[in-house]
């Protein structure tokens, strides 16, 4: 228990980290489509924390076993038995599989709005001719200021 | 025993990684994920293993499978700029396309 | 016996792994992109082998013995062809490979 | 066996070191300065974050990140990059300093909740003592199933899933709006200039024509034995996506589109969320609430099945061919979606082409 003690930060820590460092892609790059990356990772990272919930010391995958099946036997030897009379279900421990059904379709979804993103830019560029964001803004700019101009 | 397999296959994953950083071409960039995908699918079949589920080699076809897909699809846009076009020719019968 | 066998399994796996630094070495090492194609292709092929071969005699035959020779076959279909267009794809956007003898640059044919 | 068997705390160990692989990556990430790198750089990502989620005992989520994120995303970035500048231009130093100071304050915001979160794998934490173990502990008796996150997905929370289908369709949808009408030019690269990237070798050719029908088997084996393995109607729909985008890859858009029209795409996808809603309502016209399987079967025909095996007594037939049906829905509306959006990526399809083919 001391090792998951040490651990228990490290991972955590690492899973935020790795937020915030989609979070300064998303936010810091000049190309939109690494923006995109960006964000893409920070999602992931989302998904990450909440696998690292799911995880239970010494559990299996939550696929069912039967209990004198020569998997869950060997599976069962690593561990005392008390621990999996206190944790198991029918003498085999698994991790928690309702984070991983969340976050299963979550993937599946981002792809899928990860695709409408990119058309979004595919668009940009055919209408501005560039996917430098900060281009993009001083176009806009120049546009807003030549109709400001015309108005007056 | 187990776990300097698995340092073992991290090891070269990680010097993969300094090969897909450093370059120079495309192609060693390419070149460096797909055996770095290769590498993977071996550390998930000795994981699988590990864990005591070694029905799970699945996602390991899963991966061997999609790793190659997308190392074609890598190589075709460094060489050719395009997902579009074609590589190879739908029809058997191949009339000698070199000039 | 069953021991001794798993022993042999063990130092296969082994091996495997050790086929894989020396070829994660060699892709870092060597001077350009056709001879990294080789190290990668020629170790990737044999470690998959080499750890089949080491996981079925370390676990005995079950069905997670075929889909690990599924994997093995995938494995050996698509590692060559994905290096053999490497490999092409390269040569055919110009990249030519260092030579000891540089007597000729560009002798080659596609 | 005992030769291979990890201890616990060594799992623990393992998949903390490949999660420090998984933030590696993200660093080279941020330094990358070119668009295609990055795409590389995803790919590796998501192979490793699999990887890692094997560790995790998540084999399900491990299969659809790497189909996914792996896959399709990586050919959807491939598609939409073709078309950019590859060159990542540097932001002026006074623009980096607000975003990476908010980056940071988000990272010791969460960094200072550490203290109060579950011990890494402890077996008693609020998430895994209750509700998850109530579904571990249902599953055998309410569904049959031995996959329990098949089960949760497709039986317990299946109106949940049939909002994500819906979501992944219309999120097709929009990518058709976005790209669907523009007309691509015609035959940029006349044909003999690609094919001579490989003339003469026809090693990937042969390696496609072996692998894709393969891999479309493979996919409905995915789909079939997703309710005692890992797998289910969202990868099977991935990896059947992943064939037809190996077949447009090698053999070129052009030839896909003619062995699968746009229009009968776009109707499957359609197709696909309709028959996942068909089946509740199927349910709700036997007298059952909706996407309630044990109401597809009347009890007299379901008494004459065969018992099931891990089914506890139970027969559960229903539930079997209710998962079955909407996981088949699932894998029809996932896989025409992706091969709708790379066709839309790559081929740009024009209006005349799907008017004609539909």
């Amino acid at each position: 228990m001391t090792l998951a003690l040490v651990l228990t930060p490290y991972v955590y820590g690492l899973g935020f980290f790795m937020m915030a460092a989609g979070l300064l892609i998303a936010l810091t790059s000049r190309h939109l489509i690494k923006r995109l990356i960006g964000l893409g990772v920070f999602q992931t990272s989302a998904g990450v924390f909440y696998i690292l919930l799911s995880k239970v010391s010494g559990g299996t995958a939550a696929i069912r076993l039967e209990a004198d099946s020569p998997a869950a036997e060997a599976l069962a030897s690593r561990l005392d038995a008390a621990y999996i009379a206190a944790h198991g279900v029918d003498g085999v421990v698994y991790s928690n599989p309702l984070p991983h059904v969340l976050i299963l379709t979550a993937i599946v979804v981002g792809a899928a709005t990860l695709a409408v993103g990119l058309a979004i830019i595919v668009r940009i560029r055919e209408t501005y001719g560039t996917v430098d964001f900060e281009e993009i803004s001083a176009l806009e700019a120049r546009a807003l200021r030549d109709v400001r101009e015309d108005e007056a | 025993m187990l776990a300097g397999g698995v340092a073992g296959l991290l090891v070269a994953m990680g010097l993969m990684i300094v090969r897909l950083l450093r370059g120079p071409t495309a192609y060693d960039r390419v070149l460096a994920v797909n055996s770095f995908g290769t590498k993977t699918v071996l550390m998930i079949a000795l994981m699988g293993f590990a864990v005591g589920r070694p029905d799970f080699l699945d996602v390991a076809i899963v991966y061997a499978l999609i790793n190659f897909i997308s190392t074609i699809a890598l190589m075709k846009v460094f060489r050719l700029r395009s997902l579009a076009e074609p590589l190879a020719r739908l029809s058997i019968s191949r009339e000698a396309p070199d000039g | 016996m069953a021991e001794a066998i798993g022993w042999i399994g063990a130092v296969l796996v082994i091996a495997a792994v050790g086929l894989s630094i020396a070829g994660a070495v060699g892709v870092l090492r060597f001077p350009d992109v056709y001879t990294r194609i080789h190290a990668a292709s020629i170790t990737d092929t044999g470690a998959a082998s080499l750890m089949t071969l080491g996981l079925l005699l370390m676990a005995g035959f079950s069905p997670a013995a075929i889909k690990l020779c599924i994997v093995w076959v995938f494995i050996m279909l698509t590692s060559p062809a994905a290096a053999h267009a490497l490999a092409g794809a390269a040569f055919g956007s110009g990249h030519r490979p260092v030579l000891a003898d540089p007597r000729q640059p560009s002798e080659d044919e596609a | 066996m005992s030769l291979l068997l990890a201890s616990p705390e060594l799992e623990l160990v393992f998949s903390a070191l490949l999660l420090t692989l998984v933030a590696g990556l993200v660093v080279a990430l941020l330094a990358a300065r070119s668009v295609l790198t990055c795409i590389l750089l995803m790919s590796a990502f998501s192979l490793t974050m699999a990887l890692w989620l094997m560790t995790m005992d998540a084999p399900d989520v491990a299969f659809t990140e790497a189909s996914v994120g792996a896959g399709v995303s990586t050919m959807i970035l491939l598609g939409a990059a073709l078309s950019s500048t590859d060159v990542i231009p540097s932001l002026r130093p006074g623009r980096l300093w607000f975003p990476a100071v908010a980056c940071l304050a988000a990272f010791i915001g969460m960094a200072l909740i550490v203290p109060d979160l579950p011990v890494f794998g402890d077996p008693g934490s609020p998430p895994s003592a209750y509700v998850g173990r109530l579904y571990l502990e249902q599953t055998p008796h309410d569904i049959g199933a031995p996959n329990v996150v098949t089960a949760v997905l497709a039986s317990y929370r299946g109106f949940d899933t049939l909002g994500e289908t819906t979501v992944i369709f219309a999120a097709g949808v929009g990518v058709l709006l976005l790209l669907g009408g523009q007309v691509r030019s015609p035959d940029a690269a006349p044909e003999d200039v690609s094919l001579r990237a490989s003339a003469g070798s026809p090693v990937l050719s042969v390696a496609a024509r072996l692998l894709i029908p393969i891999i479309c088997l493979y996919a409905f084996y995915v789909l079939a034995h997703g309710e005692f393995g890992a797998g289910g109607g969202f990868q099977a729909g991935v990896i059947l996506a992943a064939a037809l985008i190996l077949h447009a890859l090698v053999f070129g858009v052009r030839e896909t589109m003619k062995a699968l029209p746009v229009g009968v795409v776009r109707a499957c996808a359609a197709l696909g969320v309709l028959g996942y809603a068909a089946v509740g309502f199927l349910a709700i016209l036997n007298g059952g609430r909706f996407l309630d399987y044990d109401a597809l079967l009347s009890p007299v025909f379901e008494a004459g099945l065969p018992s099931s095996h891990l089914a506890g007594g139970h027969h559960h037939w229903g539930q079997r061919i209710g998962i079955l049906a909407i996981e088949t829905g699932v894998m029809l509306a996932v896989a025409s979606t992706m091969t709708a959006i790379f066709y839309a990526f790559t081929g740009r399809v024009s209006r005349s082409d799907a008017a004609g083919a539909s």
